[in-house]
């Protein structure tokens, strides 16, 4: 049986720069191959590559096949059948790939047009369907909103519904399940691994989670620094490494526990706080009732301390610490160090920000286009130490992108220039050059692979040990979330479900959420 | 001396006899009975049209009576008046309403028996009543221009159907017995109960050789002969109002009519510009000799246009700064580079006219200005005209700077001032019109050279006006439109008690009990010569005192026809007229063929 | 949204008002009012023809010489001023203005005598029209031309019509509309068009294609003359937003969807780039459709609401002035209400009523 | 000079440094600025360009230096104690004879009305008059050299002025929106139906308005064109997660709008920036047409334009006015546009379609 995708000594240079040399592999008819590696290590570029979707000053070079289509070679009215309907793609950062001005309903509903030339009644339903498949809440309702009113979980759901609409033959999934808590991936891998049983279904997933690849992959191509490390099956590799790098890359696992918290004076303090949404009026109806994101509720910080926050992709995670730092409408009060945050405006609020930062879930939706990293990153230096030298700003600015494990050489590059673990960490360097005594983290490791993850793990446990900064710590990833944080809060519809010790809720849940949801993680155990 | 009542009866008696026409002076030309006016073609045919333009604007009214609205072009031609002029006179009137004329050797009073035949367009009679009716309505509800040119008739009556009478204030005015005849008689029938004050479209019914065809506002009004018209054999008439349809085609832009004219959409155009007339003419319907260019004479005196001083201005109060000023005005240059030499330079206050002074004085002159030798210079009695300046502009200058001189001034560190006071001469020229800048430029760099610090001002036409009523200017440019017939008008022209008059045409605001009384003497000449010397001795002592800075004048129309038209030649000697011109129809036909329609 | 929407129009009364209130100030302030114009014609000056419109080439001067201003009666000005209504103090006639305009009564003009509603009416034909076309032709090309730059962003066809639409742009337009109108409806050259007004004299004889045909080839030449300069904003901006939208994300997303180029640019990016475009477009539709066609009505001979305006103005026709004032005021804000309000519909996430603090 | 650029360009940052490149890979661009900055220093020395004094003369073996210094006529033996005038033939006939004098390659300043010429003007192109005269008798290629510059400044000046209080106003109320949106946008309405020709009449009735007095009545409201698109650009991009962001980190709002928000809203303000500039230039032709243009006799494009319409038997002058505009125009966007890439992060040097039409690696 020829291989569904089959790539040969395929290369990809920006402006002259090699980012991928010489990658070969393939893709069987129902079959998941694993792609993985460093962030940065091409995995993204390869598949945009793949599809044709680069931008004009990279260069691809090597055979690339689709059965028996020659990539190189098509033209651009054969792309148009190809991509979308036999070629599914799920981007990495579904918080900006979708059209901000379409709604949800209508964006699946183009694909299904483009290739089934489903249109009206019956691509609704199948549209609806599709939100359903994906496990996304409200589906009629949702199917009727515009991206920026879902939750980055439910994007990219969206995102793999619109991949999966057309029971493409090939699936190229780039880091499908980052933004998704671990019950609902379980339930989304299950559907691909449907798909692919049933329609025979390729699938190149790309992923930095290798418990996902362990799981789900038939066999893995490990990615270095744009070079194939290794490939084969699942079991071999897992077993038995053959390059130093997979073994690393197998052997990392955040680890560790933060240190105790000195003291517990409250540095955060929430009561009552509460997040609704209007929904949209039908003409001539009553205005349904608010969507509560955020039920009221209570919650504290301590200085030095980690509040870990998990639950459910939409629960309102994110929703709350928006309302915590007054980036979105909120009721309830908020104290910060005793003084009142909500209420605050102009100049007052603005000098709070400078002691509370945050890392957005979207990294790249949160970089200024047009401002290189460099200045993303000293801009809050510069304008809150107005009176650090220029050179002391360009030292520490070098400092922190190393920190997070940026080359120095990438400070004159715009954001798009990055793959996406590198601008989430772009994200966190911002934040964290700043010293704030709050630093709200919302998935600031989704996007990174095991050792990135380890070492920016390390460096904000070190930064709280010796800065007392205190984390809200929004994150899927329980693993990473156990490493980090003292306290833990699991969300879900917007309520509280249970908090406390977090190792405490990790060994023994008292909700049948929780406990659903640390069952699912399968956490190694420690 | 006591009005005669105005209900007398007519006045048959032996001692007014009736007459056939009037004359300013003297005897009208043609005799009674003459067949029709020596100029015309009698036989000319009828038919045809012709298309001309109007420029600038639009219309909103067929009433061009009152100060409302802005009258479409030609509608007075659809009304008749008691007399008609003949243009191959200065100043004769014929009678067409009227059939006999009786005027009072007194000038107290005059009668016109009116032509019991006269219609209006919609079949009514012509009465005495609607002359009443008509004067009525001019002078009270009309532009107030009425009341102010008719102030001096004091009663209007009609005698009975046939006969009106005017009666007159005061018996100074040689000219009104005449203008009176030039009233236009308007339907009292029609206009009663109509308002008349504010301006409308309608096609009102006149009496005239033509009526409105068509209207449409913004485009275009059309004029259509009267096939029937009931004065189409009188000799005033006869002969004259050829061309069936007479259309005023609007346009905004002058060179778009321009256009409008080589595409043969219109027949007949005035060229007002020189560079057009000397240039413009090469363009396919030309070169294929569809289309001719005549010059006719103006026939009238020439309009003195020109710079004007403000003679309430201390720095304009010696007569050698304003002569030193003039010349400065470098015509020939202007007339060369600027003009293609199509002008004349004006002279004289009565250009192109018998009543311009030239040479020394004549006798008679010399006698009229005798009393006043004390107040005038010497040099108007003994210097010939035209003045004796130096064509070569150095020349001009230097003669300028040594007069400048004479007066007072010096020139220091390169600018010209007041060697007494240090005062530099400056001057504002004052326009509304960016059109006359390049005539005045050259001027200001002439004075430049001299050290006069010149510049120049244009405003908006409000603003100017309120600057010329407040007498604040230096300098603007005016004109003085002469007539055949000087009369009345020559006291707001230079007489001292409008100088202080604002709006009045005194713009220079001349005080000289001189030219005051030369004034007065001009208006009651009772002859055509000494007119004429009144005339020649009031140019003299204007042109010697240099109140303006005279321009140029053309002193004939420069027309372009589409070569259907034929006209009466030679041109009447007083000002040409269209009313006596026609269509070939011969020609037409052919000419028509190559003219675009609209 | 509602709520907002009733409260833009509420405020539109005081922004009405203000307008009114500083523009009859500031034109009572001008020198030279409606009496000096009537003064002006006695003089035999019409103050339009005396604009720069169209100089008569500055030759001579031309006077009405028989209309010499003999001293005018101070009774006739006192009379004047009665009717224009200037023997009221300023503040009582204001609001004897705004009483009429509450119940849009534009009064009557000085001049023309006629009521001001009836002459906006009688120009509005030519108004529309020009202003119609003339949208609908740059709109219909310049979107276009301009995604089409914007996708061969360099290119020799992105240079060469860059080339042609700024040159348009800088061909004064009614410089433009003498040469068309030399070219193509003169006599020297070819005589295809006609050469001024909206319709032939004998337009209502025509059938109906007839009128049609009739009308077209009349508006044919000042509409290429008003067009002619109004391609290259709206194409540069139309190029530009798209150069700046078509590299965004969710255009990759697009075309993985296998989405064709059309669709792309059409179904995704137009509606992103079209925020400054709709922006744009109440001041375009004003000026276009209100004073952008002052020169080519002169030029052309058409009777337009540009003219009205203007000559209103040269004439201190205080009705008309202020009339039009009103309507073209009360139409900007309507529109931008409206343009406004298609904000949000392009664009979901902007609203208006939440503020920065 | 290239690599004096070069060399200073080093000295910047590097991100500065890539967009001086991307700036100079454009030839276009590149070219265009070369050649609007080299008109722009010319016409700057426009008085050694086009003038109607010698630079400098030697008169019976003495020096003069006339451009700097007024001479009276008298020196040259002539009898104007004025301000001598070097083309009257008498001045040139003495210096003909009794030295020489080194004139401008134009030797007509931009008012000189020629004297000697003996056809009518406005006369076409010719030896004497490299673009002709207009209707006055004036230089054209004099006047256009000197309309130039004061042209450029004028439009400079009005293009900066207007662009700071377009994008400010429109920024803030964009920006801040809710009750700053409603009042500022009451306010830019009413300031907008403020009557711009009756204030020039009130104007004009004070003053001669002059080149600084009509440059400050039209910034006062040339801004307002702006202030709607900014204004919906900013109500845009307020709603954007970097935004979000940028305020998160505690920025103030200036700081937010200058480097956040503008960059990414500057699409329309860039393009009109061109023609912002040119539409200056054009508004002193139409406030020639009205008459509340700059004095007369001052050398400006827009009067060139007028003349122009004016003068329709002499096309030179129509056509110099509007190749000088388009060429400035059109040297304007292509800078405009090199710009536009050179601060696109986005821009792909030697531009491969953005959206492909070719097979996509090619
Ligand atoms: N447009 C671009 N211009 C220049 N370099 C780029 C561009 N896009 C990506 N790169 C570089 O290419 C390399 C590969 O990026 P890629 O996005 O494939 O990484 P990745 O393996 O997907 O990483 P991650 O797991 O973080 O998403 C990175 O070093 C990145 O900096
Ligand atoms: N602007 C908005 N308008 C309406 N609903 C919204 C809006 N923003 C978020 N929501 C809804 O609020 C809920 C909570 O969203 P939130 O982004 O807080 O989820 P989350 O917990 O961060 O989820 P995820 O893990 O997927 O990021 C979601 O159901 C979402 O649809
Ligand atoms: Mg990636
Ligand atoms: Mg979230």
């Amino acid at each position: 049986m020829p291989d569904l995708l089959r790539l040969e000594d395929l290369s990809i240079a920006f402006d002259g720069v090699n980012v991928v040399d010489r990658l070969t592999l393939s893709v069987g008819r129902g079959e998941t191959l694993a792609l993985v590696g460093e962030s940065g290590s091409g995995k993204s570029v390869s598949a945009l590559g793949t599809m044709g979707l680069l931008p004009g000053n990279a260069s691809v070079t090597g055979a690339r096949w689709l059965g028996d289509t020659d990539l190189a070679r098509l033209r651009a009215r054969d792309w148009q059948g190809l991509r979308g309907g036999r070629v599914g793609f799920i981007f990495q950062e579904p918080m900006t790939s979708l059209n901000p001005l379409h709604t949800v309903g209508k964006q699946i509903g183009e694909t299904l047009r483009l290739h089934q030339e489903l249109t009206g009644k019956g691509a609704r339903a199948r549209v609806i369907e599709l939100l359903e498949q994906v496990q996304l809440p409200r589906a009629e309702e949702l199917a009727d909103a515009w991206p920026h009113q879902l939750s980055g979980g439910q994007r990219q759901r969206v995102m793999i519904a619109m991949a999966i609409a057309n029971a493409p033959e090939l699936l190229i999934a780039d880091e499908p399940t980052t933004a998704l808590d671990v019950t609902v991936q379980q339930e989304i891998l299950a559907l691909l691994a449907d798909l692919r049983d049933q329609h025979g279904m390729g699938m190149l997933f790309i992923t930095h989670d290798l418990n996902l690849v362990r799981r789900h992959a038939d066999r893995v191509c490990v990615l270095y620094q744009g070079r194939e490390q290794e490939t084969g099956p699942v079991e071999r590799v897992f077993t038995s490494p053959r390059s130093a790098y997979t073994r690393t890359l197998l052997e990392a696992e955040p680890e560790g526990r933060p240190v105790a918290v000195v003291s517990a004076t409250p540095l955060l303090k929430a009561e009552g706080l509460g997040v609704s949404f209007q929904r949209p009026k039908k003409l001539l109806m009553k205005r349904p009732p608010a969507f509560e994101a955020v039920k009221p509720l209570s919650l504290r910080l301590g200085h030095g301390e980690t509040l870990g926050i998990v639950g459910e992709s939409g629960s309102g995670k994110t929703t709350l610490a928006m309302a915590l730092l007054r980036l979105v409408q909120s009721h309830g009060e908020i104290h910060l160090d005793g003084s009142r945050l909500d209420g605050l405006t102009g100049g007052a609020l603005r000098r709070m920000r400078q002691r509370v930062q945050i890392v957005f879930q979207d990294p790249y939706g949160s970089l200024s286009p047009r401002l290189p990293v460099a200045d993303i990153v000293s801009e809050g230096l510069r304008f809150h130490h107005p009176d650090l030298e220029e050179s002391e700003v360009r030292r520490r600015v070098a400092d922190t992108l190393r920190e997070v494990g940026l080359p120095e050489a990438c400070a004159d590059r715009y954001p798009h220039e990055f793959s996406g673990g590198q601008r989430q960490r772009i994200a966190v360097a911002r934040a964290i050059i700043l010293e704030p005594a709050l630093l709200v983290l919302d998935e600031p490791t989704s996007a990174l692979d095991r050792t990135v993850q380890k070492q920016l793990v390390a460096l904000l446990r070190d930064l709280q040990a010796r800065r007392g900064i205190s984390y809200l710590f929004i994150s899927h990833d329980l693993a990473v979330v156990r490493a980090m944080a003292h306290r833990i809060l699991v969300l879900k519809e917007g309520e509280i479900v249970e908090q406390g010790d977090c190792l405490e809720v990790l060994e023994r849940p008292r909700s049948d959420y929780t406990r659903a949801l640390v069952a699912a993680a399968g956490l190694a155990p420690r | 001396q006591a009005a005669p009542d105005p209900k007398a009866p007519a006045t048959n008696d032996d001692r007014v006899p009736t007459v056939h026409g009037l004359s300013l002076y003297g005897e009208p030309a043609l005799p009674a009975g003459f067949a029709h006016f020596p100029y015309v073609n009698p036989e000319a045919p009828k038919g045809g049209s012709l298309t001309q333009a109007a420029v600038g604007g639009s219309f909103d009214s067929t009433n061009p009576f009152i100060i409302r609205g802005t009258p479409a072009a030609g509608v007075s031609r659809i009304y008749d008046t008691l007399l008609e002029g003949n243009p191959d006179e200065p100043f004769s009137l014929y009678g067409l309403l009227a059939e006999g004329i009786r005027l009072d050797p007194d000038r107290e009073w005059i009668e016109f028996d009116l032509r019991p035949e006269a219609r209006f367009h919609d079949g009514e009679p012509l009465t005495a009543r609607d002359v009443v009716f008509s004067f009525e309505l001019l002078t009270e509800q009309g532009n107030p221009f009425y009341g102010a040119y008719y102030a001096d008739v004091e009663s209007v009556t009609a005698l009975d159907d046939d006969t009106v009478r005017f009666a007159f204030a005061s018996t100074h005015s040689r000219e009104l017995p005449l203008i009176v005849g030039q009233l236009p008689i308007l339907p009292k029938h029609y206009w009663e109960g109509r308002d008349f004050g504010s301006p409308t479209l309608e096609r009102h019914p006149g009496s005239g050789p033509y009526r409105i065809a068509e209207v449409d506002p913004g485009r275009r009004i059309v004029y259509q002969r009267v096939e029937d018209y009931w004065a189409r054999d009188l000799p005033v008439k006869r002969g004259r109002h050829n061309i069936d349809r007479l259309i005023y085609d609007y346009y905004r832009d002058r060179d778009i009519a321009w256009e409008a004219f080589k595409a043969g959409v219109l027949d007949y155009r005035v060229d007002a510009r020189a560079a057009t007339w000397a240039t413009g003419y090469d363009f396919p319907a030309f070169n294929n000799g569809l289309i001719r260019k005549l010059r006719v004479p103006d026939g009238q005196p020439a309009p003195m246009q020109a710079f004007i001083y403000n003679l309430r201005q201390e720095k304009f109060q010696d007569p050698r700064v304003r002569e030193a000023l003039a010349l400065t005005f470098d015509f020939p240059w202007l007339n060369a580079n600027i003009f293609y030499d199509a002008y004349r330079r004006t002279e004289s206050f009565f250009q192109n006219s018998e009543m311009a002074a030239t040479g020394l004085p004549s006798e008679a002159e010399l006698e009229v200005l005798a009393p006043w030798r004390e107040q005038l210079p010497e040099d108007v009695f003994s210097e010939p005209l035209p003045m004796d300046h130096p064509e070569a502009l150095r020349e001009r200058l230097r003669l300028a700077l040594t007069l400048l001189q004479e007066a007072g001034y010096e020139v220091r560190d390169g600018s010209l001032v007041e060697a007494e006071t240090g005062q530099p001469l400056a001057l504002e020229v004052l326009l509304y019109d960016s059109g006359l800048e390049r005539v005045v430029q050259p001027m200001l760099r002439n004075m430049a050279r001299l050290g006069i610090r010149g510049t120049i001002r244009i405003v908006d036409i409000n603003q100017y006006l309120n600057r010329l009523r407040s007498f604040d200017f230096d300098l603007v440019v005016g004109q003085f439109p002469q007539s055949n017939n000087p009369g009345n008008e020559q006291r707001e022209f230079w007489t001292s008690d409008y100088a202080q008059t604002p709006q009045s045409r005194n713009l220079m605001g001349l005080a000289s009990p001189v030219v005051d009384d030369l004034v007065e003497r001009l208006i009651r000449a009772d002859s055509r010569e000494s007119l004429n010397t009144l005339t020649r001795a009031l140019d003299r002592v204007l042109r010697h005192q240099f109140i303006v800075i005279p321009h140029y004048h053309s002193g004939e129309t420069r027309l372009a026809v589409w070569d259907k038209f034929g006209w009466p030649e030679p041109s009447p000697q007083y000002g040409m007229d269209l009313e006596a011109w026609w269509v070939d129809p011969e020609r037409a036909t052919r000419i028509e063929e190559r003219q675009q329609g609209d | 949204m509602s709520r907002y929407i009733l409260r833009r129009l509420l405020l539109m009364v005081p922004t009405l008002l203000g307008i009114m209130l500083l523009n009859f100030i500031i034109v009572q302030a001008a020198p030279g009012g409606p009496i000096d114009q009537m003064l002006a014609r006695f003089e035999g000056i019409n103050s339009l023809s005396s604009t720069r419109l169209d100089t008569g080439g500055g030759e001579v001067v031309v006077q009405d010489e028989s209309r010499g201003a003999r001293g005018i009666d101070p009774r006739f000005i006192e009379q004047l001023e009665a009717q224009f209504g200037f023997d009221q103090p300023a503040h009582e006639r204001f609001i004897g203005m705004l009483a009429d305009y509450a119940t849009f009564d534009f009064g009557v003009s000085f001049f023309r005598d006629r009521p001001v509603i009836e002459l906006m009416i009688e120009r509005l034909p030519v108004s529309v029209s020009l202003g119609l076309w003339t949208t609908l032709l740059v709109y219909l090309i310049s979107i276009p031309l301009g995604i089409r730059k914007a996708l061969r962003h360099g290119s020799r066809f992105d240079v060469w019509s860059s080339g042609l639409v700024i040159v348009g742009y800088a061909i004064p337009g009614f410089l433009f509309a003498i040469l068309l109108i030399v070219l193509f409806a003169g006599g020297s050259y070819w005589d295809l068009f006609p050469l001024r007004g909206l319709t032939s004299p004998n337009f209502d004889d025509l059938s109906a294609w007839g009128k049609i045909k009739d009308y077209v080839w009349h508006i044919t030449l000042p509409v290429i003359a008003m067009t002619i300069g109004s391609f290259a904003t709206l194409t540069m901006l139309t190029k530009n937003s798209f150069l700046d939208e078509i590299h965004k994300q969710y255009v990759l997303t697009a075309r993985a969807k296998g989405a064709s180029d059309q669709r792309v640019l059409y179904g995704h990016v137009f509606r992103n780039a079209m925020l400054i475009i709709i922006a744009g477009l109440p001041g375009a539709l004003i000026s276009i459709f209100f004073t952008g066609s002052l020169l080519i009505e002169v030029i052309f001979s058409l009777e337009g609401l540009g003219l009205l305006g203007f000559e209103a103005v040269m004439q201190r026709d205080y009705p008309v002035i202020f009339g039009t004032l009103f309507l073209y005021t009360l139409i900007g804000l309507l529109l931008k209400l409206v343009s406004d309000l298609t904000y949000v519909w392009v664009d979901p996430r902007i609203d208006f009523e939440t503020r920065e603090s | 000079m290239v690599a004096a650029f070069t060399k200073l360009a080093g000295r910047f940052s590097p991100i500065t440094r890539r967009r001086f490149g991307v700036f100079r890979a454009n030839r276009r661009a590149w070219v265009s600025l070369w050649i609007f900055g080299a008109l722009f220093v010319v016409s700057l020395a426009a008085e050694l360009i086009a003038n109607d004094k010698p630079l400098v003369m030697q008169y019976q073996g003495e020096w003069y230096v006339p451009l700097l210094v007024d001479y009276p006529e008298t020196e040259f033996d002539g009898f104007l104690p004025t301000t001598t005038d070097y083309h009257d033939p008498f001045v040139r006939e003495q210096i003909a004879t009794h030295g020489w004098a080194l004139w401008p390659p134009v030797p007509f300043s931009y008012q000189t009305l020629d004297m000697q010429m003996m056809r009518p003007s406005p006369a076409p192109p010719d030896a004497r008059h490299w673009l002709g005269t207009d209707d006055q008798g004036r230089d054209v290629l004099a006047r256009v050299i000197y309309g130039f510059r004061l042209s450029v400044a004028f439009a400079l000046v009005l293009t900066a002025g207007s662009l700071a209080l377009g994008v400010l106003v429109g920024g803030i109320q964009g920006y801040f929106g809710g009750k700053t949106d409603l009042i500022g946008q009451r306010f830019t309405e009413i300031w907008q139906g403020l009557p711009v020709l009756f204030l020039l009449i009130i104007l004009a009735s004070f003053v001669q308005p002059g080149f600084w007095w009509l440059l400050g009545i039209m910034l006062l409201f040339s801004w307002l064109g702006l202030v709607d698109v900014v204004r919906a650009e900013f109500l845009r991009a307020r709603n954007l997660e970097y935004v979000r962001a940028a305020r998160a980190m505690g920025l103030t709002p200036g700081l937010i709008m200058w480097r956040h928000v503008l960059p990414n809203a500057m699409v329309a303000t860039l393009t009109f920036i061109p023609f912002l500039f040119t539409g200056a230039i054009t508004t002193l032709t139409a406030l020639d047409f009205l008459g509340f243009g700059l004095p007369p006799g001052s050398p400006s494009l827009g009067e060139l334009v007028a003349q122009g319409k004016n003068n329709l038997h002499a096309p030179w002058l129509g056509i110099t006015a509007f190749v000088s505009l388009s060429l400035m125009l059109s040297l304007l966007v292509f800078i405009g546009e090199g710009l536009r890439d050179a601060f696109d992060p986005r821009h792909i040097q030697h531009a491969a379609p953005a959206i492909e039409r070719r097979p996509a690696d090619a």
